[in-house]
């Protein structure tokens, strides 16, 4: 168990104790996230960052952590909420306590704080960049799409009702709109959505995971990759390294992940001494073939 | 272990922390109760995590639209009702529990999503002092936990109803043949469960003072059959004692918050609890043993 | 005796039938108050079925049974208590994990106002009625850790506190030691003439039908052959009602033992020893001994399924490995174990498969031959009198005799290299003419004078008849060891010298 | 039910759609026998999911450092490891089945996790090769799970040990007493069953040609259980027909498939996924109950 020294290594005269949940521990991108946080965490010096362990948006394993946290009387928590309504007693709860109550990448009523990462923003990005490809590739339309959703983690809706309402929009039936968020089911639900709807050319992963499944499945049938538009959201490097490589996959809402991790850091410390941005919101950034730097750019820092 | 918690946290053994632990888990220790004594008789109910959301759901549309104590009746309710389906299925005619408690861990999830696809919340504030309020000090919901325990330690410890169900467990025919209407006892065990599950889908939406419907309960019914299991009551029932099974729940219950002090991530939490478990599986094997030796 | 105008039982046209198998086909029979009645028939005739419809433990095809006052078309397992039968069931149907006086008062417990158990009435109670029958077993001790014996000893005493009017018994004497059998006996024949019960009572030793009997009934095939008062009945009239073709066993002529094939020097088990026994190739040795006098010990250890304290076995001049059960088979042991539902049975696997179980790898290279194992199923079915003779029938669904045939005829086969074949009561449950049969079989067994023969029997007469020797263990110990023309009373008296002593001491 | 998936969809009942589901299952069909073989014996192994994912890692990192062969070799040793792990605990020390693989289950996952804690990937072309070619028009997996069925039904129906493992389902005391190696046999068929796993993880991650250590095989023991139980082998051992898990198999698969076209929500799919199962239960109840009134 680390105790926190100053970043010279000096013994602290207050340290901070800041806790960061998330429902999803055993997504990739949010292990990478936490990495970046604990890695600032030293950075800054006198800061303890605690994580939970749980996995498959387990309610009764968030709430059993932030619940222990509240009662240790941590200095603050940054969480992100299997259900933002399951968590606000507990919210008032912690406050009560003098507890800096911060949200990730969703909102509750009445917080001390928020890292954001708009999850509406990602799922637009995606949106914006797929009807500009339609109008591009498909002008003529005859092509149907497949979106994954995660409805028991409302949370994310941003990521699936963005790319949704665009494709309404312009004429593209969704024939698939199933439950995933890995890959495996990612490859099976493209392979069956293909086999149904030979004229399926879009797909887009409520994460990157989902759409590398759906990639391989696309890979494998005899349809030419211009046709094809796969997108992710997260910016995992394995699909950084896709859409590098030119094929099917087209993009990926990229999270600066290095930002986020920092702003955990940063916003709750901010809320805590009262000095300083509290709120802030890491962008998401569309990476594609189209800009290469930033490709480059995401790919080094996941390194 | 429980050395290692004290050792490496602030907080392990504080009062505080402990009766914590107990209002935490006091879903669990409701659940785990009825399940084991189920167990003894040789069924598994693997549908209790979806019946606890389909009654909170049912509680938390009833809060909103009528309020406090139709909302509590109506989780009651329909935990009785799933329960009832089930030992009606298995208990009557005999059907596979395995195969039917899965289908109806399905399909009751898939109700509630279908009831409240948004989660539901925004309760009357009687709600909260339910899931909040103490008495004496000590929760509300730890009370219920601990009246739902007293009343499972009486029925097993000293009525024929305990002996019928151990008898059930080891040898259904047997327990046939002396006259026990044994598909009326599994029938009124699974209605047990069932009404267990929607009181601790009660206690979990109170505490809360939110219904979510997809994650309500998830993945519970993994939860209750370690602590059970773990409480030394075998699959196969036909034995084990409530007091083990207690001791199971709070086991399971203290890994958990012990490693969430301790502030390790899910690889290391994994392998811990994963470990723990095995370990806990030898120890019991090792006392057989040993007892036989004797 | 009279037909009383309440009470007793009867039955009319009573039908069973499985699937296409008619089991019983139209009985009509008379149990009166105060009467014994003796059940009798080969095994396979029905009796289990016919008592399993008295009991609710089998419903009847068609057919009435009145009792009570009334007239019924079938029971179940609570009705047929209600009109005052109490069963005791030839596998016993107890909760192993719950006490003696658990299971005495199973489905009849004693209740306070509050509903609760009034666990220490139902302790006397139970230790009352284990008095009655004479037998010394704490009521709180846990089914599971008893004996066979033991075990049925709680079942008679649950039939008992039923207080019925018409008392059933299917076997219950199979399991039981001379001394308690004598006691329930007795027991049998004082509840029906001064309480007026009507005692229903089957066995295969004729010699309790001789000595408790009022009235005896010969099921044959499913129909009832005939009904007679047992005054009127020699014991010739019962061997040829049940089993008419039985060829009398060749007792007599003098059987050529070879050299000394087994040798035990100082075996100490977990109950019985130190030991010294040596047992010539082709002989058959009986152990005979009272309940729990540790003859199932004895032989479950040889056996290799419990740990040897100390001492050694030798087969062939070479010290044989029994300290587990594989061990045991590869020096040339094998067992056929009393407890047959717990330790013999693959109850749920077909006769076939339950026969040959052991034999598998050796009779295939790696791959079954079906056409050689049915083969060899047909011979030793037949050999064994198997009914009904059919491979593919699950082992459970034959009546208990015939399972013990197919448990026994496991080893008859001659497939195998056993040296020393074990069994436990090799006859309990089979009917006179197969009896005789099989050890017919077992003098085949070890005629080549390459196997040896230990069996262990609680009837002194099998003793008598099947054995070369007898040695008559005492509290897990030799107490004597005597040829067979010792007769009956002479055996008894040395397996009971000990026992009475202790008893008093 | 196949009426109704054949009637709203275009591809169901093609041969494409027939072979590929087998293709996308092939995983699921190769654990499934595995399974049942064990199940049949009276144990179950809940760790298979969390086995394919220790065994796919360690694949994976293989594929990238050293090569295909060796790669595919510690997939299978990997599988096989943690079966012979289960089988000493369980078969030969004589531990709690359910405790010990519960625990091997969190403990595999939790090591997959920590020994990759992001998703390998960019294999050499043999994997991909090994994941989407086909010999004959046969896919290369198809062929595997075909030799694995063939297998199981070679080994259950007509060799001396197929009978051993149902004695020991049966009675697992009278079997030791016939002289049985009961513990052998035992600790032989959780050995297999992990190398069955090793074998679907490799097969898993060909398909993938990527091996994410969190979610890969998860939830798989459910899935695997289901399709057992389905097949008609009670949890309690002792019986079974591998026919008739395959067809267990192929019915799980086909709901999924069926469901996938069909574009059915979550909810929706919950509950008809669930009925399903019941139905099936039900099914079953009523075949018995006809045929013993025969
Ligand atoms: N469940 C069943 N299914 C099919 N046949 C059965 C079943 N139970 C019994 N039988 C058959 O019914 C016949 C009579 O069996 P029953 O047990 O009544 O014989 P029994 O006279 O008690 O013989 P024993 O002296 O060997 O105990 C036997 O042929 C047996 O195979
Ligand atoms: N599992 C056990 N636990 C405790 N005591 C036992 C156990 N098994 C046997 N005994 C005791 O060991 C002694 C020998 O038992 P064993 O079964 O060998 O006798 P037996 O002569 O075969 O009697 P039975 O007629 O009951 O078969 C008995 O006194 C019995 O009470
Ligand atoms: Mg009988
Ligand atoms: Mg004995």
């Amino acid at each position: 168990d680390a105790t926190a020294t100053g970043a010279d290594g000096e013994a602290c005269d207050e340290t901070y104790t800041i806790g960061f949940s998330h429902p999803v521990g055993e997504a990739d991108a949010v292990k990478q996230v936490k990495g970046f946080a604990q890695a600032h965490a030293d950075e800054v010096g006198c800061v303890e960052l605690l994580l939970d362990n749980t996995t498959g948006s387990s309610l009764e394993s968030q709430r059993q952590t932030i619940e222990s946290w509240v009662t240790q009387g941590i200095d603050a928590i940054v969480m992100q909420p299997v259900d933002p309504t399951a968590f606000a007693g507990l919210q008032q709860q912690a406050q009560e306590k003098g507890i800096k109550w911060l949200t990730y990448s969703s909102e509750m009523d009445g917080r001390d704080g928020s890292v954001g990462f708009d999850n509406e923003l990602s799922g637009k990005q995606i949106a914006d960049d797929v009807t500009t490809w339609i109008a591009a590739t498909h002008p003529e339309g005859g092509i149907s799409a497949a979106v994954t959703t995660l409805v028991s983690v409302p949370v994310y809706a941003g990521r699936w009702e963005e790319p949704i309402a665009a494709l309404d929009e312009v004429g593209v039936p969704i024939v698939s709109e199933q439950e995933c968020a890995d890959q495996t089911c990612g490859l099976q639900i493209a392979e069956d959505a293909l086999r149904e709807n030979p004229d399926l050319r879009i797909f887009i992963g409520l994460n990157d995971s989902a759409a590398l499944g759906a990639l391989k499945a696309f890979e494998q049938s005899a349809i030419s990759a211009d046709e094809v538009y796969i997108a992710g959201q997260d910016g995992a490097i394995e699909a950084l390294e896709a859409i590098e490589a030119g094929g099917p996959y087209k993009a990926s809402a990229a999270i600066l992940l290095d930002e986020l991790g920092a702003s955990i850091i940063d916003n709750s410390i901010a809320a805590i001494t009262g000095d300083g941005e509290v709120d802030t919101v890491t962008p998401s950034v569309l990476a594609s073939l189209a800009d290469q730097a930033q490709l480059d750019e995401l790919k080094e820092l996941l390194k | 272990m429980m050395i290692v918690f004290a050792v490496n946290t602030r907080s392990f053994l504080t009062v505080d922390n402990l009766v914590a632990v107990i209002a935490q888990n006091a879903a669990l220790f409701i659940v785990a109760i009825a399940f084991a004594i189920l167990l003894m008789a040789g069924y598994v109910d693997l549908s209790v995590g979806s019946t606890m959301a389909l009654a909170g759901v049912a509680a938390g549309l009833a809060f909103n639209s009528v309020g406090v104590v139709p909302g509590i009746m109506a989780a009651l309710i329909v935990g009785l009702a799933v329960g009832v389906f089930n030992g009606l299925l298995i208990g009557r005619f005999g059907m596979s529990a395995l195969i039917v408690t899965l289908g109806v861990l399905a399909a009751a999830r898939g109700i509630a999503m279908t009831l409240a696809p948004d989660s539901i919340y925004g309760f009357p504030d009687a709600v909260r002092v339910l899931g909040a309020g103490s008495f004496l000090g000590v929760p509300y919901i730890v009370w219920i936990a601990v009246a739902v325990a007293a009343a499972g330690l009486f029925v097993m410890g000293i009525t024929p109803i305990g002996r019928h169900v151990l008898a059930i467990g080891v040898n259904p025919r047997a327990a046939f043949l002396v006259g026990i209407p044994v598909k009326r006892v599994v029938f009124a065990l699974y209605a047990v469960v069932g009404l267990a599950a929607g009181l601790s889908g009660l206690v979990m939406v109170a505490r809360l003072d939110s219904a979510p419907s997809g994650t309500l309960g998830l993945g519970f019914e993994v939860t209750v059959l370690t602590a059970v299991l773990l409480g030394g009551v075998p699959f196969t029932g036909g034995r084990g004692s409530l007091w083990k099974v207690l001791l199971g729940v709070w086991f399971i219950a203290i890994i958990k918050n012990g490693l969430t002090l301790m502030n390790v991530g899910p690889e290391v939490a994994n392998v811990v609890s994963g470990c723990v478990l095995i370990l806990a599986a030898g120890l019991e094997t090792l006392q057989h043993v040993l007892r036989r030796r004797l | 005796m009279s037909a009383h105008p309440s009470g007793g039982l009867r039955i009319r046209d009573l039908r069973k039938s499985y699937g296409t198998v008619s089991v019983l086909k139209g009985v009509n029979l008379d149990f009166a108050p105060g009467e014994v009645h003796a059940l009798l028939g080969a095994n396979g005739a029905g009796k289990s079925t016919l008592l399993g419809c008295l009991s609710g433990a089998v419903a009847p095809t068609s057919g009435t049974i009145h009792a009570g006052g009334k007239e019924h078309t079938g029971f179940t397992p609570r009705s047929a208590f209600e009109a005052g039968t109490a069963i005791i069931y030839q596998h016993f149907q107890l909760a192993e994990t719950l006490t003696v006086a658990d299971n005495v008062f199973l489905g009849v417990e004693l209740r306070t106002p509050l509903g609760t158990i009034r666990r220490r009435d139902q302790e006397l109670a139970t230790q009352a009625i284990l008095e009655r029958l004479d037998v010394p077993l704490d009521p709180r001790t846990g089914v599971d850790t008893l004996t066979v014996g033991q075990q049925q000893i709680v079942e008679i005493a649950r039939a008992l506190r039923r207080d019925p009017e018409i008392l059933i018994l299917d076997e219950p004497t199979a399991a039981l030691g001379r001394h308690e059998v004598e006691a329930l006996l007795a027991l049998v024949r004082r509840l029906a003439h001064e309480h007026g019960i009507a005692v229903v009572f089957v066995t295969h030793i004729l010699s309790e039908v001789m000595a408790v009997a009022d009235r005896v009934s010969i099921l044959r095939g499913g129909t009832l052959l005939w009904s007679r008062d047992r005054e009127d009945v020699e014991l010739g009239d019962l061997v040829a009602g049940i089993s008419p073709d039985r060829i009398d066993s060749a007792t007599d002529t003098a059987r050529q033992l070879g050299e000394e094939l087994v040798r035990l020097d100082g075996l100490v088990t977990s109950y019985c020893g130190p030991i010294d026994l040596s047992i010539a190739a082709g002989e058959i040795v009986g152990v005979f001994a009272l309940l729990g006098g540790g003859r199932t010990n004895l032989l479950e250890t040889l056996a290799g399924a419990r740990p040897v304290s100390a001492g050694q076995v030798t087969i062939g001049g070479v010290p044989a490995r029994i300290g587990r059960v594989a061990d045991a088979m590869r020096s040339g042991i094998a067992l056929v174990a009393s407890d047959r539902p717990h330790q013999s049975l693959f109850g749920r696997l077909s006769a076939l498969e339950n026969m040959l179980m052991p034999h598998y790898r050796r009779l295939s290279h790696g791959l079954r031959h079906p056409p050689r194992e049915n083969q060899i199923f047909n011979d030793v079915a037949r050999r064994v009198q198997l009914s009904p003779r059919s491979a593919t029938t699950e082992a459970s669904a034959f009546s208990g005799g015939n399972a013990q045939k197919i448990v026994v005829g496991r080893w008859l086969a001659g497939l195998d290299d056993v040296r020393l074949l074990l069994l436990d009561e090799p006859t309990q449950g089979v009917d006179i003419g197969s009896r005789a049969q099989i050890y017919e079989l077992l003098r085949g067994y070890v005629g080549a004078q390459t196997r040896s023969v230990l069996f262990a029997t609680s009837d002194p007469d099998e003793a008598i008849a099947l054995a070369d020797r007898i040695v008559v263990l005492v509290d897990g110990h030799i107490e004597a060891v005597v040829a067979p023309s010792i007769g009956e009373h002479a055996l008894l008296a040395l397996a009971q010298s000990v026992d009475i002593s202790k008893a008093h001491s």
